[in-house]
């Protein structure tokens, strides 16, 4: 979207006290954005935010206990404006 | 058969077999090898597909080297990769196998069971053979996928 | 209400217009739904009509709906939406009245720089085709010229991305823009990374949209996905044959499997966002090749 | 009391799907009917040898009575019965079964898992019941037999 994708905060934020570790959205994110830590206290973590699609919640659509959130897509187009701006004016 | 830049895949066509033990065996050792063996390398190729499909699986089978696997001696994948697509790179009759490993047990096409997940296996295997022996031969160019 | 029907062969429409009595544009709305029932077009009373819906059943069933909500708030197509009807036409008049320069006032007096326009707003409603598809056939003139298709392939995927005349989002929806409407599906690439589709669950219709919300959701055998909005609008239709068949999805993505009809309000700024058809098939050409192994799934 | 049955067989084809978890479901329906429900009256063919324009395929299919199953959209199963001669006289798709019961979704290819059994099972029982009616069979009195 003529920002670098670097710059735009899109990723899932999981509520670890809501999370089972059912690890759904783990096999459902064809982007690899999860990465399993099975020897650690948080046992799945967003290891690549940068692969996440912005605008893409469907990993969200496979939480059962609805831990996954976003960040607000009216928020993150107007951002994604903003810096598109500044990237004409700033040249 | 030569081609201009070589290609970074085998695919594989199974026999559909639905009338006969051996077509399931054939269809699920193609399967494993697609899942589990030679994952990213090895496309499966589905016969009804050549005719009902949209010519993906024709054009497709053009640019790769073809191995068929058949469930019987009517060797429909290979008759047809022959009509449809050209050459085939090598094959396998999985009646003719089961010969050879003195197989005279009555299998099951619907419901295998631990003998037919055994020969599933086995042909699973030397379907890897094939395709090492054309990775030898340079016929396909796995640098790439890794 | 007078019943004088004029000699002009009614036209098969039905109103409903919303019946605002605290601004301008509800009484500017009321006065438009006067002016059609002298033209013979019959008027739905949208108080009676929550009542005893069985009242206008006849005429609700025989003409193609026409809307007509006082302001953006759009009680008139909410009710509709609720019962389900399909909306042929819409005017919103604090949007039309902004679009001639005037600006509906804050109390129900009609002023005269409202009331003189209120005559062409409703030959407009009267002369001109539905917006939206009237009938489940979507025997609809617009989005109706031929699509040209560029392809590639990846393994034995074939993918086809339009020529032109659509645009695209990168969670690969489209938006086929004409005039100031636009319909919404989705790329050849998803219905064949996520297979067969099975249920379509539309939006509602009259639903204010902005880039990037969701318009409804698609179930299929391995996955279940939101359809992304590449534009912003309100949802004026949804294609009953893909509520009906999804599978069409699969069939023709880009044409018969369009899923939502949207009155676009931004495009134009909507447009700097989103990647035009050559841009697009670039975009899909690297994505379908670095995720080719997501079309394997079993 | 003996009716007036065609005791002709009914051929039942599954698609040659090996690519997604419904043809697998297809597959099973059919073994269910020619090997549990209706053996005596019921068989399939190899849709691959049908396709290549085998002679004895295409006689067996042009001479009775065929029910498909088609695992997708691309409906294989009843294209290429079509392309042999004779249109199947029912086609089914799994997808149709699928919108009526969301929760039996097959899980893989190489196993569709409980699920994907029990929708097999309902694909089956009502293929039973077609044959019966195609064979002139009332069905309440053949389970009385």
């Amino acid at each position: 979207m003529g920002v670098p994708r670097a710059k735009i905060p899109w990723c899932p934020t999981i509520d670890y006290e809501k999370c089972d570790y059912c690890m759904e959205c783990d096999e459902f994110c064809p982007h690899g954005v999860f990465e399993r830590r099975d020897d650690e206290e948080k046992k799945l973590v967003v290891a690549h935010p940068e692969n996440c699609v912005v605008f893409c919640r469907a990993c969200g659509k496979t939480c059962g206990p609805d831990a996954l959130s976003f960040p607000d897509k009216k928020e993150t187009t107007d951002l994604i404006k903003r810096l598109r701006e500044e990237g004409k004016d700033g040249g | 058969m030569e081609m201009d830049a070589r290609p970074t895949k085998v695919g594989v066509l199974s026999c559909s077999g639905e009338s006969e033990a051996e077509g399931t065996i054939t269809r699920n050792a193609v399967r494993l090898v697609m899942e589990k063996y030679k994952p990213g390398l090895v496309v499966s190729l589905c016969l009804p597909l050549y005719l009902a499909g949209d010519g993906g699986e024709r054009d497709f089978a053009k640019k790769v080297p073809v191995i068929t696997v058949d469930g019987c001696e009517k060797s429909c994948a290979r008759l047809a990769t022959e009509k449809y697509s050209g050459e085939v790179e090598s094959y396998l009759d999985v009646r003719d196998l089961l010969k050879q490993w003195d197989v005279t047990d009555k299998l099951s096409r619907s419901h295998p069971g631990k003998l037919e997940e055994e020969l599933t296996e086995r042909v699973a295997q030397q379907i890897v053979k094939l395709v090492d022996h054309l990775i030898e031969e340079g016929k396909v160019d796995i640098g790439g996928e890794g | 209400m007078a019943d004088n029907r004029t000699g002009k062969d009614p036209v098969e429409i039905v109103v409903l217009p919303c019946s605002g009595l605290d601004k301008e544009a509800g009484s500017a709305s009321r006065e438009i739904s006067l002016l059609l029932s002298e033209r013979g077009v019959p008027v739905v009373c949208p108080v009676l009509y929550q009542r005893s819906p069985k009242k206008y059943e006849k005429e609700l069933g025989a003409g193609r709906l026409v809307v007509i909500d006082g302001c953006k708030t759009g009680c008139a197509s909410k009710l509709a939406a609720e019962r389900g009807l399909k909306i042929a036409r819409k005017l919103t008049v604090t949007e039309a009245a902004k679009a001639l320069g005037v600006k509906a006032g804050k109390d129900p007096h009609l002023t005269e720089a409202l009331r003189e326009m209120l005559p062409s707003l409703a030959e407009e409603l009267l002369a001109s085709e539905p917006t939206a598809a009237p009938t489940v056939d979507g025997a609809e003139t617009a989005f109706s010229g031929a699509v040209g298709y560029r392809e590639f392939s990846v393994d034995k995927f074939l993918f086809r991305v339009p020529v032109s005349g659509f645009f695209f989002n990168e969670n690969d929806c489209w938006a086929r823009v004409e005039g100031v409407r636009a319909r919404v599906g989705v790329s050849d690439y998803v219905q064949q990374s996520a297979s067969d589709v099975i249920f379509f669950d539309p939006p509602a219709i009259g639903a204010e949209v902005s880039i990037f919300d969701e318009v409804g959701s698609l179930e299929t055998t391995k996955t279940a996905l939101d359809i992304i909005s590449p534009v912003s609008g309100k949802v004026t239709s949804v294609n009953q044959q893909v509520v009906e068949a999804p599978e069409l999805i699969n069939e023709d993505p880009y044409e018969r499997g369009w899923a939502v009809e949207l009155e676009l309000t931004d495009f134009e700024s909507d447009r700097e966002l989103l990647m035009d058809c050559p841009a697009y098939f670039d975009y899909l050409k690297q994505k379908a090749e670095r995720e080719h192994d997501e079309l394997y799934g079993g | 009391m003996v009716e007036q049955t065609n005791s002709k067989k009914v051929y039942v084809i599954p698609c040659s799907g090996i690519g997604k978890p419904t043809a697998s479901v297809g597959r099973e329906a059919v073994y269910r009917v020619i090997e549990d429900k209706r053996p005596e009256c019921a068989d399939t063919i190899c849709l691959g040898l049908l396709t290549l324009g085998d002679e004895e395929t295409a006689a067996k299919v042009r001479n009775s009575d065929v029910i498909t199953i088609d695992g997708c959209a691309k409906d294989c199963a009843s294209k290429n019965v079509e392309a042999s001669g004779k249109p199947p006289i029912i086609s089914h798709r799994v997808h149709d079964y699928l919108k009526e019961h969301r929760d039996l979704k097959p899980e893989t290819v190489l196993d569709i898992g409980e699920p994907g059994k029990k929708l097999a099972e309902v694909i089956a029982e009502d293929i039973a019941e077609e044959i019966d009616q195609l064979q002139g069979k009332d069905t309440d009195h053949r389970e009385g037999e």
